[in-house]
C-alpha cells in the first residue's frame, strides 16, 4: 500500500468516525452491508475503468454500456426464456467485443480515445432507448430466478455479518487484478505503454496489442457490473440508468492515484476511491441533508480531503528538509501537477 | 406519402412508462385518424431548453398540432405563446394557465396527492412517521403531489418527515430506501412519489423482511406496484389516467383541426381524474390496463 | 575477422524534403567495434535505426546470416540478437531500474499467469550495475535519476540483451570520464566475446581508443572508412568535414573583470549538508567538472530558480538578489541552457523559429501581436550562424537529429542580451566542427562581457575551452584550478574529491 | 483554416445537405435561425473549455456553472431588483471568480485539474439546487426585461435573416479568441504551456499564472454563456439545467481538433465542432427520427466523419508514399494516436 493510498484510508476512516459520532446508525450492520454492496457493483466498474485510464485511454461509455447490457440482460432471460447461465455469458461477450471495438478504433484507425468512447456513449445510450422503445425493461412482479439472484444480489451470513455477493465477487476480481496490473509482466505492459507509448514499441512491446486488451478487459468487467447493477435495481429505464456512471468510476480512479496523463495507479487506491463516493453517498441520507445536498456533499468532501493531503505532504516536506533530511521524491511533484 | 399528413405531435417530458400507456392512447387515436400522422417525442433529457428546442423544430418540420407535456409550464409560457403562435397548442399533464393554449388535458396532481393522503390516513389509523420518495423533488408534480398529501394530513398523527429526491437514477432510488430503513428504524410508512419509486421501496423492504411492517403508499401503476397491491403488501396506489390523455387529446386536436370545436369546453380545462387502486379494484384494473396496451 | 553476419546494401531513407540516407553500406562481422562518426544531420542515428528495426528504409535491403529482407521490426530486430541504445532516451520513469533494464523481456514464473520473478529480475541487474559502476540500486525510482544515469540504465538495457550486436547513439553525451572509461572496459569485454558494437560519439578520442574501423557519415553517404591503424583525430575530421581545425582554446581579449555572479554558501535539496560557493567573473568561462551526479545540474537549477534554494545567497553584481523562479532569473540577465533537451529545452512538436523566440516573445511584439515576419527572419538568422540542419525554421523540432535539436536549445538564448550564462553540457550530441562555431560564440559572449558558467562532462571541452575550472565532489566544490594547474589528471582528482598536488 | 477544420467543415456541409434534401425545411429561414442560435450558447462555453483543455487541463464544472450562474442571475433581476447591467457584470465577475479558484488550486496547491472541477460539478450543481431549495427559478408569466431581452435573446434582421444576437456575440468572442491564440504572446504561452510545461518554465513564461489566466477566462466566457442561455430557456431546475454541457463542451473542442493531453486546438475547430453537434440535434427532429434515437445518431454521425477523415488521411499517405514523394511528417502519428 503506498501512501496516496493510505492517505484515502485515512480520509474514508475520517469521514466514517464522523458520521458515526453524529449517527451511530452508521456502523449497524444492515447499513454496512448495504454500503457494501454499492461498492462491490460501483468498484468493479470503476477497476474496469481503471484498466483503460492506466494505458493512457479513457472509457466515457461505462454507463451508456451499463444501460444497453442491463436492459438485453433482462430482456434475454425475461422476454425470450434464455437460460440465465447461456445470458450472463452471451452478455460478458459482448461487452469484451463492445472493448475489442474501441480498443480496435483507436489503435489500428487512430481515432482519439476519448472520441471514440464519447460516441460509444451516445450510440449505445439510443441503442437501449431505441431497442426498449423508452420502456422500462424489468422482471415484473414475481418472476424469479432464485439461483440468479441468490448470486447476484444474495448476501451470505459470515460471522453475523451479511456479506453482499457483490463485494466479493468486487474483492475476487480486484485481487485477480492487482496480481495482473502490480505483479504480472502484462501489468507491467500496460504501465509502460501508458508512460510513454513510443518508448514500449522500441522496447519490442506490441503496444497496439496491449491497449486493447485493457479495453476489452474494461468492457468485460462492465459487462459484469451492468448485470450486478441490473439484478439490483430489477428495472431500468433505458433513458437514465446508469448515466454519469462513467463520471463516478473515472473519479474513483483518479481519487485512488490514477493520472488521466497514464502510467499511473493502483488497485488498491481505486477500491478505496470507490468506498469513498460510497460512503458520502450514504452519509447523506443518514445525517438526513436535504438530498439536494448529495452532490455537494460530495465535492466538499472530497476537496477538503485533497486539500489536507496536499497540505500534510507539503508540510512533511518541508519539515525534513529543514531538518536536513533528504527529501522526498518528486521535487517536481507539486509544481507538475498542474500540467496533470 | 406520409409526409402529405398533418402531423401532430405529442411532446412528453421526458423518457418514462407512463408515456407508454399515453401512447397506447395515440396509438388507438391514430386508427381512427386515417388522415393524421400522430408521433410522440421524447426529449433526450427532462429540461426545458430540449424541449423547447424539440418545439421549435417540431413547428419548423411543419407539424399541425402540438400536445405537450411541458417539463417547467410556469416559466415557459413565452415560449409555449410562441408555439401556440404557429400551431395549435394543447397542453397535458401539468397545465400552463396563463398560455395562449387552447385547451389542458390531464389530471391535478395535487387532488391525486389528496387522494393518496387519504389514502394513507386509512393505512396508519394510529398515525407515525412516513417518509417519501421522488426522482426531481423540485419537479412541480411532485411539489404538487408532496402539497396534496401534507394538506391531507395535516393535524393527524401522521407525519411526513423527509422526502428524499434520487436525480431518476434506480441506483440511487433503491439505496435511498435502504438507508433510511438504516437511519430510521422508526418509520412505519413510505410512500413513492414516482411510478419507479414505489417498486424499489416493496423490493427493499421485501429484502428487509419488512413488508406488511411498513405501508406502501405508491403512485401510478407499475407492474410490481399492482403486484404488490394484489398481494396485499402495498396499502394502494393512485393512478392517473394517460391513455385518456392520449387518445382524447388527439383526437379533441384532430377534430378542433377539423374545425369542431366543441369538445373545448370554455376554460380549456378538461380534467381526467385519478383512480385509486387499491385490493379492492387491482385485478379490474390489471385486466383494462392489459387490454388498453394490448392494442 | 571472420565473415560478416549483418550487411546493410544500398539503404535510402528520404523524409520531406531531407534525403537523410543516400545508398549507404555497411557491414559488420562478429567481435568488430565500429565508430560511427559524422556531422550533426548525417544520418548516423537514421542508420541505426535502419538497423534497430524502428525506422523502415526507403529503399535497399538488410541481409542477417544471409537472410535478405526489405526492412526489420523491432522485435525481429531484438530477435537477430541486435541490442540498442538510442540518442534520445527511451525510459519509463514510473519504473523502477531493473524495470526498465529487462521491459519486454522479464523473467517470469507462474506458467501462463506470466508473473514477474523480481528476486531474479534483481539479480539479473545488480552484476550489470557493478559492471558499470553505477550508484544506484536496481530498485531505484527511474524519476529520481539524473539524466546520466538515465543513459547508465539504457546502456544496461542493451547489455543485458545477451546480442551479437550492440548498438550505442551517443552513450557517453552526458557521462564523465570515469563513467566514460569504464564503458571502454565493457566494450573491451564485449569485443572479447565475440560481440559486435557499433558506437556513435563525436568524442574523437573514445574511437582512438576502442574502434577497430571508423566508418565516416557525411549529408546520408559514406565519405570513407578509417582502419585502426589511421585513427587520429585530425583525419577523422577532415573527412568529417572536409577541412582540419585549429586548436581549441582562444584566450579572452581582456583579462577578466570583477565578478559577476556570486554563489555564497548555496545548498541544494540532494546534498543538504554540502555548500557550493563560487563566483564567476565578467569576461571568463568557468568550467564546472566533476562526477555524474556530482550535483553540478542541481547547483544550475537552483541557480536558475527552477527549485528553491535550501539556504545560501546569490548575489549579482555584489548585490544580493533572490530567484524564485526561472521568470525572475531572465529579467535578472541570468539564463541557462538546460541539459535535458527534450524534457526541458524544446517543444518537440513546434516549429524551430517558435521555439527559438519563445524566451523572448516580448521583442517580437507589434501591436501587442507576435510578429511572425521578424520571427522568422531572426530564426534564419540563427540557423545560418549555427549551421542548424533543417530544411526550413518551420521545420518542427521533433524531426531534426539530435545534435541540430542541440544548436536550437542554443539558439533560443543566444539571440538574447544576457549578463550571465549557465550552460548545462552546451555540446551535449554537437560535432566537433559546430563545437568550434559554439565555443567561439561563447568567447565573442564573454569578450562582450558575459559571464559564461560552463558545466561539462566533456573534458576535453573543459579544459580546453574554460579560463578556470571548479570541480565539484558530492555536492561541493572541491577545488579550483588555474589554466597553468589544468590538466586530465588534476581534475580527476579533484573529482573523486582528493586535493590537489 | 488548417486541413482537420476543413474536414469538419466538408462533414458538416455534407450531413447538411443530406437533411435538406430529405427534408428541406431544414433551410428554412426559421429553422437555420434556431439552430444558429443553439450555436451561439453553446459556442461560447466550448471555446471557453477549449482554453482550458489547451493548456492540458480540463474543466467539468461548466454544465453546473450554468446552472448555478442562470439561478443566481435570475434571482437577482427577478426576487431582488438588482438592475440588470449590475446583475450581468456580478455574474460575470462570479464567473472569473470560480476560474481563478480552480486554476488556484490546479497550480498552487497542485490538485488534479480533473479533481478540482469535479469537485466543482458536484458542488456548484448542489449549491444551485439548495439555493432554490431545487424549485425552478423563472422570470414567470409577463415579468419583462425588454432591453436585456432584445439584447440576449433577440433577433436582428440582417437582410431578411433573423440573425440571432447569441450567435453575433459568439462571432465576436470566437475572433478575439482566434487572435489571442493564434497571433499573441499569451496564446504562444497557452499552447507552450500546455505541450511541456517545463520547457515554458525553462524558459521564463510562468506558466502557473498562464494555467489561472486560462480557468479565469474559461470561468467567465461560461458566465456569460449562463446568461444567455438563462435568458433563452427563462426557466432553470437547477437539477437538470446544463447538465451534461461540459461534455457538449469537451467533444466540440476535440472535435475540433484539441487534444486532451494539451497544447492543440483551433477556434475555428472548436466552432465548427459545436455547429456540427447542433446541426445534429436539429437533423433528429427534422427528420422525425424517433428521439429514443436522438443520441445515437449523433454519435453515428461523429464516428463515420472521423473515420472517413482517418480513411482519407491514410489513403492519401499511403499515395503520396508510393510516388516516392517523401512522406508526411508523424509517421507515428496513427500508432502513437493511441495513447493520445
Ligand atoms: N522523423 C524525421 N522526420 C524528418 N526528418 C528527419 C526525421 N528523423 C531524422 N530526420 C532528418 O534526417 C537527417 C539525419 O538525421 P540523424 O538523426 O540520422 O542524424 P545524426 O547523424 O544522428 O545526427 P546527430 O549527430 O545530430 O545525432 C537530419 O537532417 C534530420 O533532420
Ligand atoms: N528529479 C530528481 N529527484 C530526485 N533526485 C534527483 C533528481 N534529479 C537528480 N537527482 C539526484 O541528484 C544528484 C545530483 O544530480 P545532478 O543532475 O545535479 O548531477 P550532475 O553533477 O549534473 O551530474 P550529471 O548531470 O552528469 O548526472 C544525483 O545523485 C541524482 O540522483
Ligand atoms: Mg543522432
Ligand atoms: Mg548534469
Amino acid at each position: 500500500m503506498n501512501k496516496k493510498d493510505l492517505s484515502l484510508l485515512v480520509l474514508i476512516l475520517v469521514v466514517g468516525a464522523v458520521v458515526a459520532f453524529i449517527n451511530p446508525r452508521f456502523l449497524y450492520v444492515g447499513n454496512l452491508s448495504n454500503t457494501l454492496n454499492q461498492v462491490g457493483m460501483f468498484g468493479i466498474f470503476s477497476i474496469a475503468e481503471a484498466f483503460v485510464i492506466i494505458i493512457g485511454g479513457i472509457e466515457l461509455s461505462v454507463g451508456s454500456v451499463i444501460a444497453l447490457l442491463g436492459v438485453l440482460f433482462i430482456d434475454l432471460i425475461v422476454n425470450h426464456d434464455v437460460n440465465w447461465v447461456l445470458a450472463l455469458a452471451m452478455i460478458i461477450a459482448a461487452g469484451l467485443a463492445i472493448g475489442a471495438v474501441h480498443g480496435t478504433l483507436v489503435t489500428k484507425i487512430g481515432i482519439q480515445p476519448f472520441v471514440v468512447t464519447l460516441c460509444g456513449l451516445l450510440i449505445y445510450r439510443g441503442a437501449a432507448r431505441y431497442y426498449t422503445e423508452d420502456a422500462t425493461a424489468g422482471f415484473g412482479f414475481g418472476a424469479s430466478f432464485p439461483m440468479l439472484e441468490w448470486l447476484t444480489a444474495g448476501r451470505t451470513n459470515i460471522l453475523g455479518f451479511p456479506l453482499p455477493h457483490s463485494v466479493i465477487a468486487l474483492f475476487v476480481i480486484a485481487v485477480i487484478a492487482w496480481v495482473v496490473l502490480h505483479r504480472s509482466v502484462f501489468g507491467r505492459y500496460l504501465y509502460a505503454v501508458g508512460k510513454n507509448e513510443e518508448a514500449a514499441r522500441y522496447s519490442g512491446i506490441r503496444s497496439g496489442r496491449v491497449v486493447i486488451a485493457a479495453y476489452v478487459i474494461c468492457g468485460g468487467l462492465t459487462a459484469f457490473a451492468a448485470i450486478l447493477i441490473a439484478m439490483y435495481t430489477r428495472s431500468i429505464s433505458p433513458a437514465v440508468h446508469g448515466s454519469f456512471y462513467e463520471l463516478y468510476a473515472i473519479a474513483a480512479a483518479v481519487l485512488g492515484g490514477c493520472s488521466l496523463r497514464g502510467g499511473e495507479g493502483s488497485i488498491v487506491g481505486v477500491v478505496l476511491g470507490t468506498v469513498l463516493l460510497q460512503v458520502l453517498q450514504n452519509l447523506v441520507n443518514l445525517l438526513g441533508i436535504p438530498s439536494s445536498l448529495n452532490f455537494a456533499v460530495m465535492g466538499t468532501v472530497i476537496l477538503i480531503g485533497v486539500l489536507a493531503d496536499q497540505y500534510l505532504v507539503q508540510r512533511r516536506r518541508r519539515a525534513t528538509t529543514a531538518k536536513g533530511v533528504p527529501q522526498a521524491s518528486g521535487a517536481g511533484a507539486s509544481v507538475g501537477a498542474s500540467a496533470e | 406519402q406520409a409526409a402529405d399528413k398533418k402531423v401532430l405531435a405529442f411532446v412528453v417530458n421526458g423518457a418514462s412508462d407512463f408515456w407508454k400507456i399515453a401512447e397506447a392512447g395515440v396509438k388507438k387515436a391514430q386508427g381512427e385518424l386515417p388522415n393524421y400522422d400522430l408521433q410522440l417525442k421524447y426529449p433526450e433529457q427532462a429540461a426545458a431548453a430540449v424541449q423547447q428546442r424539440m418545439m421549435d423544430d417540431l413547428v419548423a418540420a411543419g407539424a399541425a398540432g402540438i400536445m405537450v407535456s411541458a417539463v417547467d409550464p410556469k416559466n415557459q409560457t413565452e415560449h409555449l405563446n410562441k408555439v401556440a403562435s404557429q400551431t395549435l397548442l394543447f397542453t397535458t399533464d401539468s397545465d400552463a394557465p396563463n398560455s395562449k393554449r387552447i385547451a389542458y388535458i390531464g389530471s391535478s396532481n395535487t387532488e391525486l396527492g389528496k387522494d393518496a393522503g387519504k389514502m394513507m390516513l386509512k393505512a396508519l389509523p394510529n398515525g407515525g412517521k412516513c417518509v417519501g420518495f421522488v426522482g426531481l423533488p423540485g419537479a412541480d408534480n411532485a411539489r404538487e403531489r408532496i402539497e396534496g398529501v401534507k394538506e391531507t394530513i395535516k393535524g393527524s398523527k401522521i407525519e411526513l418527515v423527509d422526502v428524499r429526491g434520487d436525480e431518476i437514477d434506480q441506483t440511487r432510488a433503491k439505496r435511498n430506501v435502504e438507508d433510511i430503513l438504516a437511519a430510521m428504524p422508526d418509520v412505519s410508512c413510505m410512500v413513492g412519489f414516482y411510478s419507479y419509486n414505489t417498486p424499489r421501496i416493496y423490493e427493499v423492504l421485501k429484502e428487509a423482511g419488512k413488508l406488511g411492517k411498513i405501508q406502501i403508499i405508491g403512485f401510478d401503476e407499475d407492474p410490481i406496484t399492482l403486484g404488490g397491491v394484489k398481494e396485499g403488501s402495498i396499502a394502494g396506489t393512485v393512478v392517473q389516467q394517460p391513455y385518456e390523455w392520449g387518445y382524447q387529446g388527439m383526437k379533441l386536436m384532430a377534430a378542433y383541426i377539423g374545425g369542431n370545436k366543441s369538445g373545448v369546453p370554455a376554460n380549456g380545462i378538461i380534467i381526467v381524474p385519478g383512480k385509486v387502486i387499491d385490493k379492492s379494484n387491482v385485478d379490474d384494473f390489471m385486466a383494462s390496463m392489459k387490454a388498453m396496451l394490448k392494442k | 575477422m571472420s565473415e560478416p553476419f549483418l550487411e546493410l546494401v544500398d539503404i535510402s531513407k528520404n523524409y520531406p524534403g531531407v534525403v537523410a540516407l543516400d545508398h549507404v553500406d555497411l557491414s559488420v562481422s562478429r567481435g568488430e567495434v565500429i565508430a560511427l562518426i559524422g556531422e550533426n544531420g548525417a544520418g548516423k542515428s537514421t542508420l541505426m535505426r535502419v538497423l534497430g528495426g524502428v525506422v523502415e528504409p526507403s529503399g535497399g535491403l538488410l541481409r542477417v546470416d544471409g537472410v535478405e529482407r526489405s526492412s526489420l521490426t523491432v522485435a525481429e530486430a531484438i530477435k537477430a540478437g541486435i541490442a540498442f541504445v538510442h540518442q534520445e532516451l527511451n525510459l519509463f520513469d514510473n519504473l523502477d531500474v531493473a524495470g526498465n533494464v529487462f521491459i519486454g523481456r522479464e523473467p517470469v514464473y507462474g506458467g501462463p499467469l506470466r508473473l514477474i520473478d523480481r528476486k531474479q529480475l534483481h539479480a539479473r541487474v545488480r552484476p550489470l550495475l557493478e559492471r558499470l559502476g553505477a550508484d544506484f540500486g536496481p530498485d531505484a525510482p527511474l524519476a529520481e535519476l539524473s539524466l546520466a544515469q538515465h543513459q547508465l540504465v539504457e546502456i544496461m538495457k542493451a547489455l543485458s540483451l545477451d546480442a551479437r550486436l550492440v548498438i550505442m547513439d551517443e552513450p557517453t553525451s552526458s557521462l564523465t570520464l570515469t563513467e566514460t572509461d569504464r564503458l571502454m572496459r565493457v566494450i573491451a569485454a564485449l569485443k572479447a566475446d565475440g560481440v559486435s558494437v557499433i558506437f556513435i560519439t563525436h568524442r574523437l578520442n573514445e574511437v582512438v581508443q576502442c574502434a577497430d574501423r571508423a566508418v565516416v557519415l557525411r549529408d546520408g553517404h559514406v565519405v570513407g572508412s578509417l582502419r585502426r591503424d589511421e585513427l587520429a583525430p585530425a583525419a577523422m575530421i577532415r573527412l568529417m568535414i572536409g577541412r582540419d581545425l585549429k586548436s581549441l582554446y582562444v584566450p579572452p581579449a581582456a583579462p577578466p573583470g570583477a565578478s559577476v555572479l556570486d554563489i555564497d554558501g548555496a545548498v541544494t535539496s540532494t546534498y543538504p549538508d554540502r555548500a557550493v560557493s563560487l563566483s564567476v567573473r565578467r569576461g571568463e568561462i568557468l568550467g564546472l567538472a566533476g562526477l555524474v551526479g556530482s550535483g553540478r545540474t542541481e547547483l544550475a537549477r537552483a541557480i536558475f530558480g527552477v527549485d528553491p534554494l535550501q539556504a545560501g545567497a546569490i548575489r549579482l553584481d555584489g548585490e544580493a538578489i533572490r530567484v524564485a523562479s526561472p521568470r525572475a532569473a531572465i529579467d535578472h540577465g541570468i539564463y541557462l541552457i538546460p541539459e535535458d533537451r527534450k524534457g526541458c529545452g524544446l517543444l518537440l512538436d513546434v516549429s524551430i523559429a517558435e521555439n527559438i523566440s519563445l524566451p523572448d516573445l516580448a521583442s517580437y511584439l507589434r501591436f501587442f501581436l507576435v510578429n511572425t515576419a521578424r520571427e522568422t527572419a531572426n530564426a534564419r538568422t540563427q540557423r545560418e550562424r549555427l549551421k542548424i540542419r533543417a530544411p526550413d525554421v518551420g521545420t518542427t523540432v521533433g524531426s531534426l537529429s539530435g545534435g541540430n535539436q542541440q544548436k536550437v536549445v542554443l539558439a533560443k538564448w543566444l539571440s538574447m542580451r544576457p549578463k550571465v550564462l549557465i550552460f548545462d553540457e552546451p555540446t551535449r550530441g554537437v560535432d566537433v566542427g559546430a563545437k568550434q562555431e559554439i565555443y567561439d560564440m561563447l568567447r565573442r559572449l564573454t569578450d562582450a562581457g558575459v559571464a559564461i558558467l560552463m558545466i561539462s562532462s566533456d573534458m576535453e571541452e573543459v579544459i580546453g575551452v574554460s579560463d578556470r575550472i571548479a570541480v565539484m565532489h558530492e555536492g561541493a566544490i572541491s577545488g579550483f584550478l588555474d589554466r597553468s594547474q589544468f590538466s586530465e589528471h588534476n581534475v580527476l582528482q579533484l573529482a573523486v574529491g582528493h586535493a590537489v598536488e
